[in-house]
């Protein structure tokens, strides 16, 4: 973890309610894709934290939805205005998992970190599918650059109005080494029912510091009480507990 | 240059900042971070003689100025401190520590208590008899200036080192409380434990907090705990911890004219892992600027004259 | 469009927004700036029997999220309110206003009450139990279930108008004094009224209020003012009157879903002379984006379900 | 009164802690010389009262002196830069009763309120003196501006580093017909021994509100007790009373 000053550059909007920002500044403590960042804003005492989307010398790109307070004096913030961060939070995903095949999950803006996760594993001359799942075809984003990594990308939406009609799991190929799932808590559980094999799933959880003092985002696993923020919040299959 | 050294309860501090129990863990994500031995000392992770999961998530929500927590005293147990947290915190930090312990029952504290009195390292008992977010225990204690002094006699029965009551503001008389912790021996008092609130989701139309209720922390509550600090320090002879919303080196020599013989630190360590280590870099130029040699001298400074 | 309006102790109210006594004066400085029969009613300066001229200077400071007064019920006396306030006050605003009164004796309440009683323009007597900033009286009453049900008796027994008890948070169990506030013939609860508070001045190292503490308003107590009249709601079966840092239609809001019939503003009327105007403005689009057709029926939703 | 948005046109300081801040909006509500302005700042729940200096239809000029948070915050604001603003505070000057020669008495930036003052009354084409004290010689402002307005203007320091050594006390002039003053207290209190003749005083008091509401500023008088915001900040001579 470091905490840094960085530089807006560009804060732009994917959709009605999702943006993507540019930050130019110090990236070198996010060492994995999915990871995540802790940002300060004015007048809010906690910060915020938000999934990396990619990450390169100098430069780093968030792709964040406007869901309250906080995201949305971000998404009102401009280029050259400067923001205090803290880099390089959370597991983030083991891409040594990933085998010949990897297959890649999104539901919503949980979409936003498997694109570092995609770049990693592309260039490690993988075979990449990846499924992005929206509500409908007007919150569809990064479809495109998932293609541009050279992924396999199929895209569900639950209303039907573009590419596969339903959820992610109505979209799983048919098979794969490894799988990598970020999205909502409901998401997440489908996909741990519906989807063969093994994999990693990243889950959100409301924070207070984000780097693992005050136990304010702890979660029930199979090998005990685990910090999303800290030994998350990736988690492997295999130790996941659902809340009944 | 003066110097930033205090007396508490007869343990030397290099200055008076530490972090508060909850918001520093057993130290070792922040030793990552910076050397904590700047730190006058810290209190670790309310520890109980069971491991607990604590509360349900959500455990935290925001509000104006600060946090609300409702974590319920998640640790490992007593035991797992003593084999694993303990031992690696040597490795970082070479200060005595202070060791905060929570219970449900007075054979809970003195249990706990106990245990921990056998460790080296630990250089104070901070007995928290104020979590607002447990049930059956915690605050009851707190609450009740004989059950305060029920604690406070179960725990030095069992420790020779320096037993701190954390006090509740959740209370009419906080004056009363310690006073009865005074009276039933014990060594100092640390206040104030956080501030008993609720926020609801306007979208569920139900609490923010999983369980409810919590604990607001941060700069919402200092004048609060400035008032209960100086109430304290004409009610006690003992020495006081003061806490509360604490972020600034001026809010550590405030806390101090009010009253407080050393100063903990607490959400401000949450939003900015920095913190304490700031505070401290930044005590010398304040005292300079306010006109003060030396900290120990301006204890309750705001009493006199 | 959904409906604003509720009713309170069978008084109806257009909408239940609510300046709150001591940042209103006597609703004569607001008239000038914009119609204050946009409002629900307004609770006037706390009267007393005598004139008072109040506590020394300086009587304010300010906080994080907050401010800290010690007025000490500065207000010209009942005599003066009834022959000069209400009559100006008559001119402006047509509609029930909310009389709040304070007292050092029972016999200074009855006083009080039963000369505004008299006035046909009152619609409820607001009795405040829990002034922190004067000694011998005010929050003496409101820390005592026994002493807060005496003064209740002896109101009730001078007034048939809705008398509405202003509760103190700074009790250990707040519901015990409501409950004790109902069983004596309260018709209304508000709460909270300040929390007790001390700032210090650095440089003269004396509490910078002359009362020494003071009482904490504004959005830093929000959340523990939610949290009480949430415990009050579930402890009594009378209105009550919520606030405490309220700044915002959403907190409006939030405190009706804690069990809130009607919402006093405060501290927010100091900051902006338009708040309550700006917040019963902003109060349609809010019910709108969270799904809520008539206020009246939101009131204590937090607690259903 | 008048809640408006100003926006900064000049904020540069005059001495090492004394700034000028010219703002852009609308102004008319300021009535008389010696009304004040309550200006809100970021992260402050209260406002600052600063005493206005002149004003202008649609430019309002005030001069403060960074004494605590709200200053200093005010002090690093730049041009192009809104804030919200009550303006028309206060009861102000009476000019009716200045007389042929009136006489201005400022105290460091008590000064700055005399300013206007001084114009008006120049306008009406009285002989008017000014006596404006200060502790040191690097301390001095707006000499230059009274003397262009064709005031006599003395400056007094006391430390005698410039103009006449000692308080504006030592500095009074033989004769003149009433006089207004405005600075520190224990200013003022000696002027109210020492002056001769009547005159208007100018308070300073901690605020709340600064429009009436919340008696935080209550100042006892020989009228009985007057908000310092809204019965003043000026009160006549005849009706003061000094704390013992």
């Amino acid at each position: 973890m470091k905490k840094g000053i960085f530089t807006i550059e560009q804060n732009v909007p994917l959709t009605d309610s999702v943006y993507r920002l540019r930050l130019a500044g110090d990236a070198s403590h996010v060492t994995a894709p999915g990871q995540f960042v802790n940002i300060a804003l004015p007048e809010l005492f906690l910060r915020r934290p938000i999934s990396v989307c990619d990450a390169a010398p100098g430069l780093l790109t968030l792709i964040y939805k406007t869901v309250g307070k906080g995201t949305e004096k971000l998404a009102v913030m401009s280029p050259g205005q400067t923001l205090d961060i803290l880099t390089g939070l959370g597991n983030g995903f083991d891409v040594s998992l990933a085998g010949k095949r990897p297959l890649l999950l999104g539901g919503g803006i949980g979409s936003a970190p498997l694109y570092l996760l995609a770049r990693y594993l592309r260039q490690q001359g993988k075979d990449v599918a990846v499924v992005l799942g929206f509500n409908t075809k007007s919150e569809v984003f990064y479809e495109k650059e998932f293609h541009a990594l050279g992924c396999d990308v199929t895209v569900t939406t639950a209303d039907g109005s573009y590419g596969t009609p339903g959820f992610v799991t109505d979209g799983l190929p048919e098979n794969y080494s490894f799988y990598y799932a970020c999205g909502p808590e409901p998401m997440l559980r489908a996909v741990y029912e519906r989807a063969a094999g093994s994999g990693q799933m990243s889950f959100e959880a409301r924070m207070g510091c984000g780097f693992g003092a005050c136990m304010g985002c702890t979660r029930q696993t199979l090998a005990g009480p685990k910090r999303v923020c800290r030994d998350g919040p990736v988690f492997r299959k295999e130790e996941i507990l659902w809340e009944a | 240059m003066g110097s930033m050294s205090v007396t508490l309860c007869g343990v030397p501090l290099d200055n008076p900042v530490i972090p508060a129990s909850g918001t520093f863990g057993y130290g070792y994500e922040f030793a990552q971070l910076y050397d904590i031995n700047c730190l006058g000392t810290f209190s670790f992770k309310g520890t109980t003689r069971e491991p607990r999961f604590g509360n349900p998530a959500p455990r935290i929500a925001e509000c104006q100025g600060g946090m609300l927590n409702a974590v319920g005293l998640q640790n490992p147990g007593v035991e797992a401190v003593a084999a694993r947290e303990l031992p690696r915190l040597r490795e970082c930090f070479h200060k005595p520590v202070m060791a905060n312990v929570s219970g449900f029952s007075l054979e809970d504290y003195a249990y706990t208590c106990a245990k921990l009195d056998r460790e080296p390292q630990v250089g104070w008992l901070e007995v928290n008899i104020s979590c607002p977010n447990v049930h059956g225990g915690g605050m009851s204690f707190g609450t009740d200036p004989k059950a305060a002094a029920s604690v406070v006699r179960a725990v030095k029965a069992v420790t020779k080192k320096p037993v701190i009551m954390k006090l509740t503001p959740n209370v009419t008389d906080i004056a009363a409380v310690a006073r009865a912790c005074e009276d039933a021996g014990a060594d100092g008092l640390s206040l104030i434990n956080t501030v008993q609130a609720m926020r609801i989701d306007l979208k569920t139309r139900r609490p923010l907090l999983a369980n409810g209720t919590g604990g607001l922390s941060g700069p919402a509550v200092f004048p609060v705990a400035v008032r209960m600090v100086y109430q304290v320090y004409e009610a006690v002879s003992i020495p006081v911890v003061g806490l509360g919303g604490v972020s600034s080196a001026e809010d550590v020599i405030e806390m101090m004219l009010a009253g407080a013989t050393a100063v903990q630190v607490g959400a401000a360590n949450l939003r900015d892992p920095y913190a304490c280590r700031d505070i401290i870099a930044a005590l010398p130029a304040a005292m300079e600027r306010y006109g003060i040699e030396n900290l120990q001298d301006i204890i309750g400074g705001a009493h006199h004259g």
